[in-house]
């Protein structure tokens, strides 16, 4: 019996996670004790993450759709068929019909050649779910500090001295960060916790600010505000390593903190500790995720939050700086491989004519096309529109993920022909013409980077049996439509990766595989040792200087009416998993919550006459869905919480995009809810 | 000898990691309990156990600050289960079952899944000494932060 | 031939006999709060795991004609939740043993075994 | 009712306290035969070293405690005037709900026993054992007044001190 060392395949914290592997067969599951960020630990669902493995639903060979329903065929066939049909649609209607997916579960090595294929077959309709999470982060981060990652590691948040958390729910969505964070409570440190809902994550706060919902830039902005009446700020901070301040400090002239009460809903008096608190710390550190990014002002409420770390100078020291959590076991390595439609490899955008240059001659061409492609949800209007016409999809799951799931679906059956790629038969790969199953995270080798930017290999533990890893896949269809002429290895494509990729300059996989922690990127040469801790010295931007970008309060695009008087408001919850896929037909997690149900305030629940445990109809102007009451004094009277890993969910969501980052307005929506569903109490 | 599994209730953050890894170590079922307050709740080991003290069959037993229990000994008389302070014995339709502190674990030399696995560090395998230890220490931080605030 | 014999009087109505019996000649039920315990008249197996796992010796085998015995016991409901937990009997016989080593009645003894998991939680739960 | 009350800025670190009380729960209660008996004579307060002070801990026999409210069994009860938490032996089983929920980490162990072990404040003495043993004064046992007082007179003190140097 051996002990192989692979990365968890569920959240982006990149816990390691041991396979216990007997005879090719896995049987189970060893903590890797000597990890710097979990110390052995795991979450529920590192721990069932074998479960997959064997899972009697996998697909094991590839599939085409026909009338009478699914035809198992050959690997060549179906290779072949894949290759023909979007060569077809190439030839017929230009690149720019086809649209990628590529996956935020898939390794370093596979989004890289994912992307490179479609850039080389001539469209930049390349993106991922990225979109759907952290792209205000991406896009916000970068603007103001230069770089849209995660600043410091994980565990150096036990330096800490206060620790903001705003929209974060990482007790249930990355339970190891919450190790950290309580570390840094017993060290004394002051936690706040700002959500509309009373989370796992709330229970852990010396101060619990329960603001509206969409009210983030006003709760940051009074914050603001506050520190600079008392001379809070870190002028000598701002004098050296930043721009652009007198600006910001114009835009909060007229601001204070009883706007922000009247707008937040908060007590004033909890805004002004708040702020002390965080700007008189040693080191103070902002976390947040989804309750920040998720809006239609995405980007202004990340760059709210990069306002704060930077005027009181909580910037690219221990213990402080800006903590986005990421989604996916991959999804910061997948934005950095440039699977996403603007930007190329190690974040050069498609429009930056030397830099895409300097990529194409690398894989051997004169040129790449220079329009930015399609986002994720941009794709879906277009197919509906009938301008993109074949998609090829890498295991995603836009049909749950995806707002306005009813469009999402209009769209996928639009489609002239759709190939998904996936461990399982999912919402989305039910519609696809053509189905290739998949190797799962132990049944291949690669690199992931998680969410601290941490580098690792992820070792091969098991054979796969009659699937093929999505590298394999990529590989042996360039191969036959001729845009390279042999398969890579995941080596090789991790060195190819190293030369495009200045950050990844140092990272070998001979490296990667002898450490234990992984590296931290940017790692420029071999000699290199990584960097956990960003802005150090310098900000990533052309200047080395910071920038502050003014922004103010908007409305939610959505607000309650007299037909949807509720606000909607989702998340996840512990034992599930983004859109369900990896966890509702796992047992272990699955029987926490087998069906969805909706969080209401008992207040709600006695006037609308419900009882817990009855079935509702929720609908939104975009559609309906049914749910479990779940009453609960964790929400606000007024809002309902549904956590989205169930199909139905996004039927309600809001379409609308954040201008810059194009990320849809998940997190309020107006809503009602009535009583009966189809099957009754 | 010497250690225990012991809680720090206020960490737990209700995950059910160590539900779902102890359900994974004996074979689907979980001997440990999170509840919906926010608290593991297994065996506690006590010395004095009342289990040990109905179980006629000597299918309980206590050795080195442990009380075992030897399943093939157990007639399913639930009689232990009624006689548990905690209820954290609980019975699989014919026969009783409890935390074993892991013990196919611990003779490789490693500890008890959920201690290992608690995300939020609420779970340890420690000796009373040094958990007290850790704790006072912490209460020690804060009181001497408010006597520095004092000027002292 | 080879019959049961049960002494009723002593049967405290606990599962030891039925969960043993793997032919399961010996079935047990619960039906709101009350729980029937079925013996067979005679068992042809060669066999005699209930009665070494009667807790009070109330299983014996005899020669003669036995007939088949079905006893009736009301079960107690949990203080807190009402769930019918355990037979009046059982409790009267654990509840001495437990005393004993607790020092005195325990408060919990009108708990079901949910109940007291819950107890104990929120006896935890007063740290936070 | 009096109560033992800490001055940090006294503790010295000197263990005194630690040593009185392991030895005032002995059979002998003497300090050189103490040494030999089994059960070994156990301390029920802890002096730590934090932040760079000595810091004395022990049980604060707080008000709606909640060990005795974790306790399962009977084992720890509070006496409803004097509020100090008493420890059973006889009831104990050995469970560490106490401990797990002991803010201040001051229910230890007995170790040949297995059961817990805390502070009784001394039953059959006027002044605890600790109190009496401080040679700095840093415990004191006195009503919370008379403390208040106390330090509210220490802090006078040092505004008196701090005039006479401002002249």
């Amino acid at each position: 019996m051996k002990v192989v060392p692979t990365i968890c395949p569920y959240c982006g914290a990149g816990c390691p996670l041991g396979i216990k592997v007997s005879n090719g067969e896995a049987i189970g599951i060893e903590y890797i004790t000597d990890h710097p960020l979990t110390k052995g630990a795991l979450c529920p669902k590192g721990n069932a993450a074998l479960e997959i493995l064997y899972h009697p639903n996998r697909i094991r060979s590839p599939m085409v759709r026909e009338r009478g329903g699914w035809r198992e065929i050959g690997w060549d066939e179906a290779l072949e068929l894949l290759a023909r049909r979007l060569m077809e649609v190439k030839e017929k209607h230009g690149p720019d019909a086809l649209g990628f997916l590529s996956s935020a579960k898939a390794t370093n090595e596979e989004n890289y050649l994912f992307q490179k294929m479609a850039r080389l077959l001539g469209t930049n309709n390349v993106d991922h779910c990225a979109r759907l999470c952290h792209s205000p982060s991406v896009v916000g981060l970068r603007k103001a500090l230069g770089s849209g990652t995660m600043t410091n590691p994980i565990p150096d948040l036990a330096n800490s001295r206060c620790i903001f958390i705003l929209g974060s729910n990482f007790a249930e969505n990355h339970p190891i960060v919450s190790r950290w964070v309580l570390e840094a409570k017993d060290r004394g440190a002051f936690v706040i916790v700002a959500d509309p809902r009373y989370t796992p994550t709330a229970q852990l706060a010396n101060l619990y600010l329960p603001l509206r919902p969409g009210t983030n830039i006003a709760l940051l902005n009074g914050m603001m505000a506050v520190i600079l009446r008392e001379g809070l700020a870190d002028f000598q901070f701002i004098a050296q390593r930043t721009k652009g301040f007198e600006a910001l400090r114009a835009s909060l002239s007229d601001f204070s903190v009883e706007k922000a009460s009247e707008i937040t809903g908060l007590n004033p008096a909890d805004i002004v500790t708040a702020a002390r608190a965080y700007a008189r710390s040693e080191a103070s550190a902002i976390i947040y995720c989804m309750g920040v990014t998720q809006h239609a002002t995405g980007t202004d409420n990340v760059l709210a939050c990069a306002n704060l770390a930077l005027m009181c100078g909580q910037v690219g020291r221990p213990g402080t700086g800006l903590f986005p959590l990421r989604g996916q076991n991959n999804v910061q390595g997948a934005s950095d491989m440039g699977a996403l439609a603007d930007l190329l490899p190690g974040y050069v955008p498609t429009t930056d004519d030397g830099g895409r240059r300097r990529l194409a001659s690398l894989w051997g061409r004169e040129d790449l096309p220079p329009k930015p492609g399609l986002t994720v949800v941009e794709m879906m209007e277009a197919a509906i529109e009938g301008k993109i016409k074949a998609m090829y999809i890498m295991g995603e799951n836009p049909a749950v993920s995806d707002p306005k799931a009813g469009d999402t679906l209009k769209a996928l059956e639009k489609l002239e022909f759709l190939a998904v790629q996936d461990l399982f038969l999912t919402e989305t790969a039910q519609l696809a013409h053509l189905v290739l199953p998949v190797a799962c995270w132990a049944e291949k080798s690669g690199s992931y980077t998680s969410t601290e930017r941490r580098v690792q290999w992820s070792e091969k533990a098991v054979e796969p049996q009659g699937v093929l890893s999505d590298l394999e896949i990529i590989g042996l269809l360039g191969k036959k439509i001729g845009l390279w002429d042999k398969t890579f290895s995941p080596e090789e494509v991790l060195r190819e990766i190293g030369l495009a990729i200045p950050a990844y300059r140092g990272i070998t996989p001979e490296r990667l595989k002898a450490s234990t922690e992984g590296i931290f990127w940017p790692c420029p040469d071999q000699s290199h040792p990584g960097t956990p801790i960003l802005h150090r010295d310098r900000f990533l931007t052309p200047d080395g200087k910071a920038n502050f970008y003014p922004v103010s309060h908007q409305p939610p695009k959505e607000e309650p009416s007299l037909n949807f008087p509720l606000i909607m408001t989702t998340g996840r919850m512990v034992a599930h998993y983004n859109s369900g896929a990896l966890s509702r037909n796992i047992l272990p997690l699955s029987r926490y919550a087998p069906s969805l149900w909706v969080e209401i305030n008992p207040q709600d629940a006695e006037e609308m006459g419900l009882v817990e445990g009855e079935r509702v109809r929720i609908s939104s102007p975009r559609g309906e869905v049914e749910a479990m009451v779940r009453i609960s004094e964790k929400v606000i009277p007024g809002l309902i919480f549904l956590p989205f890993h169930f199909p139905g969910v996004n039927f309600l969501t809001l379409k609308e995009l954040d201008p810059e980052a194009r990320i849809p307005a998940y997190k309020v929506s107006a809503c009602r809810v009535e009583k009966g569903g189809s099957h009754g109490v | 000898m010497g250690y225990e599994v012991l809680v720090r209730p206020e960490r737990c953050i209700s995950c059910y990691a160590c539900e779902v890894a102890c359900a994974r170590e004996h074979g689907g079922l979980s001997n440990v309990w999170v509840l919906p307050q926010g608290v593991p709740i297994l065996c506690r080991h006590c010395q004095n156990a009342a289990c040990l003290e109905v179980c006629y069959t000597g299918a309980l037993e206590q050795r080195d600050g442990e009380v075992i229990f030897h399943r093939e000994k157990c007639t399913g008389c639930e009689l232990c289960l009624l006689a548990c302070p905690f209820g954290a014995i609980g019975l699989d339709g014919k026969r009783a079952y409890k935390c074993d502190l892991c013990s196919h674990r611990r003779q490789e030399g490693l500890m008890p899944a959920c201690a290992l696995t608690c995300p939020a560090g609420a779970i340890s395998y420690s000796c009373v000494a040094d958990f007290s230890h850790r704790k006072r220490g912490i209460a020690g931080l804060s009181w001497a932060m408010g006597y520095e605030r004092r000027g002292k | 031939m080879r019959t049961l014999e049960v002494a009723g009087e002593k049967c405290i109505g606990c599962r030891a006999c039925s969960s043993i019996c793997a032919p399961l000649h010996i079935s047990l039920t619960d039906v709101g709060n009350r729980r029937t315990i079925a013996f067979p008249a005679s068992c042809e197996e060669d066999c005699d795991l209930c009665l070494r796992a009667c807790p009070t010796g109330a299983i014996a085998f005899g020669a003669g004609p036995g007939k088949p015995l079905t006893l009736e016991f009301e079960l107690i409901p949990c203080s807190k939740c009402g769930k019918p937990f355990a037979t009046r009997e059982e409790m009267a016989f654990v509840l001495p043993k437990v005393s004993k080593v607790l020092g005195g009645e325990p408060d919990w003894k009108g708990l079901c075994p949910e109940c007291r998991r819950e107890e104990s939680a929120s006896g935890l739960r007063v740290a936070i | 009712m009096k109560e033992i009350f800490v001055r940090l800025d006294r503790c010295v670190g000197c263990h005194s306290c630690e040593l009185a009380c392991a030895v005032e729960h002995s059979r002998s209660k003497n300090i050189f035969e103490a040494i030999s008996e089994t059960p070994r004579p156990r301390r029920r307060l802890y002096v730590e070293y934090v932040m760079a002070r000595k810091m004395p801990f022990l049980c604060r026999h707080c008000e709606d405690a909640p060990c005795v409210r974790a306790c399962r069994t009977g084992a720890l009860t509070q006496d409803p005037l004097t509020r100090i938490v008493t420890h059973n032996p006889d009831k104990c089983i050995g469970c560490w709900m106490c401990t797990m929920v002991c803010p201040y980490g001051v229910i230890g162990r007995e170790w040949e026993r297995r059961i817990a072990l805390k502070c009784d404040r001394c039953p059959g003495r006027e002044i605890p054992a600790c109190v009496e043993a401080c040679p700095t004064k840093a415990l004191v046992f006195m009503e919370q007044e008379e403390f208040a007082r106390l330090t509210r007179l220490e802090a006078a003190e040092e505004v008196a001190k701090s005039y006479r140097i401002a002249g």
